[in-house]
């Protein structure tokens, strides 16, 4: 089917654009920026704000650009001064109804509503300043996200976001009018809603509405405490968007500069979650294998290193808890071997061991203490987890030019990693390098090419199919928890009806695009960025040499030192978990 | 019982020809009437009617005539005489009512409140051509 | 999709007969709910909990509905709840002092529950009574052209 | 036996009722005097009933005349030539017909619980018509012909918006009827639904098999609980006889109705948050376009009108549109429903031609001012609507020219203020009302709403200042333009009008800090007036605050600094010596 392309003209300029297109999408294609707030590119227009009016063939009336579609032969003004005029009236009836102590917010320097504030160059709010009077606290509960309904300007993002994409309904607007409030279902807080803590509602937030909670004043306090050994790992997705708040383009890989910086920041080891990554493969790989070719344990296999869809699947999803690999996730097998193995080889005690995880996700702040398999270690394993936008803001604070540092290299005991290690960042990753170490477990070879592309990209839901020498192994990869339920109702509907399942190992990431576009990483995601972030990722991965987990010498090596072999009983001790089922609502 | 479209036009005119001269009393039972106390002037027509023995009366409820200030209001129908609505008819009311204007053919002073329109369906003739 | 509720209500065979009898229908939840009120007198949030596994939706969009809607009640209100219309009418004939001449007798404000828990005070909209402005409900029953001074005796009836 | 003439002697008011008295016994002494004792019978009406004639005036039965500016000539002829001989007397027309009612036309008439009596009076015959003697498109052009235009308040033609979704191709239609009516002091479809039911029953019946949907809703406030019985039983009796259903008439046309309730949200008596309340979201507005005609609930093609809208149909279908349209004015055609209320002598619902002139509908057929009071303004169109002065009132009243003066036609509440009302005070109500009911999706109505509100109040406790004035222009502005639905965009009219109409009001507030109607509490003072108080001492004892000092021999001051405002002293002193201003 061809698109009808639709001639319309915007400020006098001619413009050609399919049917269908919004006149905000068309303008910005005439390079016209119509200014915007409520509106994100991931997500449905609300139409909520008011910002984006344009005139339409001189009418009286003002229509949203966001959510418009244009038609043929329409005449567009987006800028004449009763349109300039509402606009900055709607904005200063915004800022009236807005805490504006921007010095103090989570958001300063990287705010939405500020920007615009300042691209209108307003000096003063007009207008009575109020804010809601329902006698609003931020709302600290669930640990990994502040929720502050003050600096709320009710774009509707989050709740659309939680809604759905990731179907969690945590957050609905409560109330209506002047009172309406972003909130879990009734006078409760987040930590006693189903909220996961994926916090993609705090990276589509324009605001400091909802923001990650802030550790990293505990990892200062840690780093310049003599008595405390600080040792940090990155996860795969930070190398490539930490850039973006030094004015790299998404998906410049930083690795390096990142291991020279955690040393001069003051971290006395620095490993990399990518080497945990390989380590996970090679548990779940067997796990995998043990499943489907010795039929040892319930199929499909069920990735488990997101711990929002962890926490998704333990209240939601509790009939699969049989399919879920009991593999910890990549952050949690570094915390683990580092305050043993790692502890043991250096002779320093595990309590004085302060582990730091730089991650793309806020959830992984709650995974730390999901369940008591968390302090494998007889502490807990992983002391205190920062995004990539916390580590951002630390570098700041350090002083150090970041930018210019030269490279430098991880700690090898537990820093050298595969190219199957780095795309756990991307969706598919995890499923990926599962499949080139399940390929060589079965038969012995590496696959001629471990390039499965079937499992990359952007697409919601992704299915393919993987021969092992004449076996077929199925699979499906899912990501933004909306996704999931079609993947699994599949599970379920041939369960029910008594046949073979659909897929043999499926992966689920919570966020879209996987890690790349944690609800910790950088603002600003869309689907464009996330795919540069991904490049980025896959570009890391073919410049490996060894681009498979168990060609990992520092692998091979630490089973031969240590864990014995893959599934054995120190590997479930340390590096395996098991899940519970849970109440959606505690209260 | 479900007509179809003969079955229906017989129906319509059956009613239209059982229509039978006698005196009807309206008591307006809409959300006003009724908070204004209508539902127990609608009993006291029953109770005054079947109390006197009358025959020939019917008491029917009918929604808002319109006329709110007046509340409960009643629409008269006597035979030979001009329709007439009664405004504030308290069940008091109802009994005088009876008593004087059915029975006796005299109007209640006092009370009576201006029609407020003529009917159209009486005045222009259904124009079936489209 | 399991559900984990409290198992603390147990609704009444009408309420869970008209679930049945709605369940199917699209955008049924303002009417179920509507049903539910109608029994308790507000929504309990056990009862929402109930209706989410009835119903298989989300406990957030029960309450994002409920908090919409002025009609619904989160709070259990009084016996005999008082609604004073402010519409137009009733609000140029004087409901405000009705309101405020209520809030003296009983001690209490708008939208709180009387200490004996008989009544509760709701200013609401419009109920279509303007021709015997200014008007309020008590549990139900209507009274027209209220004067501020017959309040107290009013009130005096639905105490007995 | 009946009398022969019946003569109702009326009055406006209770200061003339002596004269009406003088007039009965004027009138029985020339009925005696002429014998016709037992032939006419004189009464006099209710006391409120009146037509805002200056002195009596009488109505003659069954010749339904009246006759004003009664002399005794005019008595004596009026027995002696009309009443002994049968010559028609010289009456004025027949002041009734100032109403017309097409869509009221069986209330108050029929019983609305019984469908044998809507199918006397032609009920279900326009149905029948439509489905088996008419085409879809000829349905439709007979309502665009009729020139019928939305009774919910924008006003736009109905035939027309019919025709959209008939020519929108999809596998389901819906036809909803709005009733939710929400507008403080409107309750015009309230009266319509329970008092005949089955109009808007057999006109979205009508719609359905104009634009081919085979389902319809009704959504209406649970508010409204007799109108809903009476729907409920309408629908049941109609589907019993084959009128509404599965093959309705042995047509093979099917059309079911459901109603669904409103739970308190004004907003949802918008269009686009109606249909989302039908489906059980949260009723907030979409934007539009898309317009619901075309992609409405569930995303399929929807008729939205109101039970006005409806109520006319029937008749439109069964007498045409040539008749129709010969009613109203050259733009808005039919009548409107009226609910007229605040302060005038009769409140109640009227039913007038479009184009007739405001004063007639609240000084001839209301009765004008309650308690001989002054006439300020009237508001239509409710919150969304503006105050209409004195000097407008023979203004014909249809869509546009209520536009063009500032208000708007709305669903039909008509609130008449006088001389005691506080136009700065009244704004205050209307935006309380606005705020309240705003959804609070959108920023403009949501924030502007309230802060509208702020200046409002600011004004009315006296600490206003004029340039409160200017930015109260500037919110409502960019209300107007940048609110997603109507509701927003018309929060401001009643301010804008005031601001037209009554600045001084808004000045003496603010300029002035007085309030001549005395409604703004906070610039009320209360006042002993020395020269007539007699130092009883009531005031003081019946200040609850115990704002009143003084005793029997100096007599009494009032502390302005605890003094509530709550008017107690005023009313209970017998001498009328508090003044309040």
């Amino acid at each position: 089917m061809t698109t009808a392309i639709v001639k319309a003209k915007i400020n006098g300029l001619a413009v050609e654009v399919p049917a269908g297109t919004t006149i905000l999408d068309a303008a910005t294609k005439a390079h016209v920026k119509i200014p915007t707030l409520c509106k994100h590119p991931d997500l449905e227009a609300s139409a909520g704000c008011g910002i984006c009016i344009v005139r339409v063939n001189g009418s009286n009336k003002l229509l949203r650009a966001c959510c418009t579609e244009i038609e043929q032969g329409m005449e567009i003004t987006t800028h004449d001064s009763e349109i300039v005029e509402v606009r900055r009236t709607v904005l200063e009836l915004i800022l009236a109804n807005h805490p504006n102590d921007c010095l103090q917010c989570g958001r300063n320097n990287n705010c939405e509503l500020q920007r615009l504030a300042a691209d209108f160059g307003i000096r003063e709010v007009p207008f009575p300043h109020f804010l809601p009077a329902f006698g609003m606290i931020r709302d600290y509960s669930t640990g990994t996200i502040i929720l502050d309904a003050e600096k709320c300007i009710k774009c509707g993002r989050c709740v659309d976001v939680c809604q759905n994409i990731q179907n969690v309904w945590a957050l609905n607007f409560v109330g209506r009018g002047v009172k309406i409030r972003i909130a879990p279902a009734g006078d409760i807080v987040l930590g006693e809603s189903p909220c996961v803590k994926c916090g993609q509602c705090s990276a589509h937030c324009p605001t400091g509405a909802i923001t990650e909670y802030d550790n990293t004043r505990d990892v200062w306090e840690a780093l310049y405490d003599p008595d405390k050994y600080c040792i940090v790992q990155i996860a795969p997705a930070v190398r490539v968007a930490v850039g973006e708040a030094f004015g790299f383009e998404p998906g410049t890989n930083l690795t390096k500069k990142l291991y020279s910086v955690l040393r001069r920041i003051g971290f006395k080891t620095v490993f990399d979650t990518n080497f945990s990554a390989d380590l996970t493969i090679m548990e779940e790989a067997t796990e995998f294998v043990q499943r489907f070719a010795h039929g040892k344990g319930a199929l499909p296999l069920i990735t488990s290193c997101c711990p929002a869809w962890v926490d998704f699947m333990e209240k939601y999803e509790t009939d699969m808890i049989d399919n879920f690999s009991t593999c910890k996730s990549p952050q949690q097998m570094m915390g683990a071997m580092t305050k043993t193995y790692y502890a043991e080889q250096q002779g320093l005690p595990p309590e004085k061991i302060f582990m730091v995880s730089i991650m793309p996700c806020t959830a992984k702040k709650f995974e730390i203490q999901r369940s008591r398999d968390m302090s494998s270690s007889g502490v807990q394993d992983t002391d205190v987890v920062l995004t990539t936008r916390e580590l951002s803001r630390m570098i700041k604070q350090s002083g150090i030019d970041f930018v210019n540092l030269p490279d430098d290299s991880p700690d090898h005991i537990m820093g050298d990693y595969t190219g199957a290690g780095t795309i756990f960042a991307a969706t598919g990753g995890v499923m990926e390098a599962a499949i080139r170490t399940a390929y060589y477990f079965v038969t012995g070879e590496n696959l001629a090419d471990v390039n499965i592309e079937a499992v990359r990209g952007l697409q919601g839901v992704k299915e393919g199919e993987v021969d092992i020498r004449g076996t077929t192994v199925k699979v499906a990869v899912a990501h933004g928890l909306a996704n999931v339920e079609y993947v699994l109702d599949k599970v379920r509907k041939a369960k029910e009806d008594g046949k073979e399942p659909p897929y043999h190992f499926i992966e689920v990431m919570a966020c879209p695009g996987g890690c790349v576009g944690g609800g910790g990483q950088p603002y600003g995601v869309t689907d464009e960025i996330r795919l540069k972030r991904a490049e980025g990722i896959y570009q890391d991965d073919a410049d490996h040499e060894i681009r498979c987990s168990h060609d990992n010498p520092m692998i091979q090596k630490i089973y031969a030192d240590y864990l014995g072999k893959p599934g054995s009983e120190k590997s479930h001790h340390l590096l395996h978990t098991k899940y519970v089922s849970r109440p959606l609502y505690t209260k | 019982m479900k007509l179809n479209r003969s079955e229906f036009i017989k129906y319509r005119e059956n009613i239209k020809v059982k229509q039978p001269e006698e005196t009807v009393i309206l008591v307006g039972l809409g959300s006003c009437g009724i908070a204004a106390g209508a539902g127990k002037t609608f009993e006291a027509f029953q109770d005054e009617i079947s109390s006197k023995n009358l025959s020939g009366i019917t008491v029917k409820q009918t929604g808002c005539m319109g006329l709110c200030e007046t509340e409960p209001t009643v629409e008269v129908r006597v035979p030979g005489m001009p329709d007439i609505i009664y405004g504030k008819v308290t069940p008091e009311i109802a009994r005088k009512i009876i008593e004087k204007h059915v029975i006796r053919k005299i109007l209640v002073n006092n009370l009576i409140q201006d029609k407020p329109s003529s009917d159209i369906m009486k005045k222009g003739e259904i124009d079936n051509a489209v | 999709m399991k559900e984990h509720i409290d198992q603390t209500i147990k609704l009444s065979p009408e309420i869970l007969n008209h679930v049945r009898e709605w369940k199917d229908k699209p955008g049924n939840l303002i009417m179920i709910l509507h049903k539910v009120q109608e029994e308790y007198g507000y929504v309990p949030r056990e009862a929402a909990l109930k209706l989410t596994e009835l119903l298989d939706i989300p406990l957030a969009k029960v309450y994002g509905v409920l908090t919409f809607y002025h009609l619904f009640k989160l709070k259990k209100p009084g016996k005999y709840p008082i609604q004073v219309c402010m519409g137009t009418a009733c609000y140029l004939k004087g409901g405000e002092d009705i309101i405020r001449e209520l809030e003296n007798l009983l001690g209490i404000g708008v939208n709180q529950i009387s200490e004996d828990g008989l009544f509760s005070i709701e200013a609401v909209r419009c109920i279509g009574c303007c021709g015997l402005a200014p008007v309020m409900t008590i549990g139900g029953e209507v009274f027209g052209k209220v004067k501020r001074e017959q309040l107290a005796e009013i009130l005096a009836r639905f105490k007995e | 036996m009946p009398y022969n003439h019946y003569i109702l002697v009326s009055g406006d008011s209770e200061s003339s009722l002596n004269r009406r008295n003088e007039l009965i016994s004027f009138f029985e002494k020339e009925i005696a005097g002429q014998n016709l004792t037992d032939d006419v019978q004189v009464v006099s009406t209710i006391d409120t009933s009146a037509c805002g004639m200056e002195g009596p005036f009488i109505k003659i039965l069954p010749e339904n005349i009246y006759i004003h500016n009664l002399t005794p000539e005019k008595v004596r002829s009026i027995v002696q030539e009309h009443l002994a001989k049968g010559i028609p007397p010289e009456g004025t027309g027949t002041e009734a017909d100032k109403q017309f009612r097409i869509v009221l036309r069986n209330c108050g008439v029929i019983d609305p619980e019984r469908i044998e009596d809507y199918i006397l009076r032609d009920g279900y015959s326009a149905l029948e018509k439509v489905i088996f003697d008419m085409t879809p498109e000829q349905v439709i052009d007979e309502i665009r012909k009729s020139g019928l235009r939305g009774r919910g308040g924008a006003g736009f033609p109905t035939g027309l918006k019919w025709s959209f979704t008939k020519e929108a191709s999809s596998d389901q239609k819906y036809v909803v009827c709005n009733a939710d009516e929400g507008d403080p002091g409107a309750y015009m479809d309230r009266s319509t639904l329970e008092g005949d039911p089955h109009s808007v029953l057999e006109a979205m019946a009508i719609a359905g098999c104009a634009v081919g949907a085979d389902t319809g809703y009704i959504y209406i406030r649970a508010e409204y609980p007799l109108a809903i019985k009476r729907l409920e039983l309408a629908i049941k009796q109609a589907t019993e006889l084959g009128l509404l259903g599965d093959n309705i008439l042995g047509s093979g046309f099917s059309f079911n109705i459901e109603i669904r309730y409103g739970a308190g949200a004004f907003v949802c008596g918008e269009e686009t948050a109606l249909l989302a309340s039908l489906e059980g979201e949260r009723g907030t507005p979409k934007p539009r376009p898309p317009f619901p005609a075309v992609k409405g609930l569930w995303g399929k093609p929807t008729v939205v009108n109101n039970v006005e809208t409806f109520a006319n149909i029937p008749v439109v279908i069964l007498k045409g549109s040539s008749w129709f349209s010969s009613i109203g004015s050259e733009k808005s055609k039919g009548t409107k429903v009226f609910a007229v209320t605040g302060k005038v002598k009769n409140s109640g619902l009227v039913e007038v031609p479009m184009g007739t002139p405001l004063r007639d509908i609240i000084f001839s057929i209301s009765g004008g001012i309650r308690d001989n009071k002054k006439f300020k303004a009237v508001q239509t169109g409710g919150p969304s609507g503006g105050v209409i002065p004195e000097q407008f009132l023979d203004t014909p009243i249809d869509y546009d020219n209520l536009t063009a003066i500032g208000s708007m036609m709305g669903s039909g509440g008509m609130i008449v203020m006088d001389e005691d009302d506080c136009m700065v005070d009244v704004n205050k109500f209307y935006l309380q009302f606005s705020v309240d009911e705003s959804c609070g999706k959108c920023a403009p109505c949501r924030i502007g709403g309230r802060e509208l509100l702020t200046y409002l109040e600011k004004i009315s406790g006296g600490q206003g200042e004029l340039e409160d004035i200017e930015k109260m222009k500037r919110i409502g502005k960019a209300m107007q333009k940048a609110s997603l639905c109507a509701l927003g965009q018309t929060t401001s009219n009643p301010i804008q009008s005031a601001l037209k109409y009554f600045y001084n009001e808004y000045e003496d507030h603010i300029v002035h800090k007085k309030c001549t109607a005395g409604k703004c509490v906070s610039l009320l003072k209360f006042i002993i007036i020395t020269d007539k108080c007699v130092k009883c001492g009531v005031c003081k004892r019946v200040c609850p605050v115990s704002a009143i000092s003084g005793d029997r021999d100096s007599g009494f001051l009032i502390d302005q600094s605890k003094c509530i405002k709550c008017g107690l002293c005023r009313e209970k002193c017998k001498f009328e010596a508090i003044n309040k201003g």
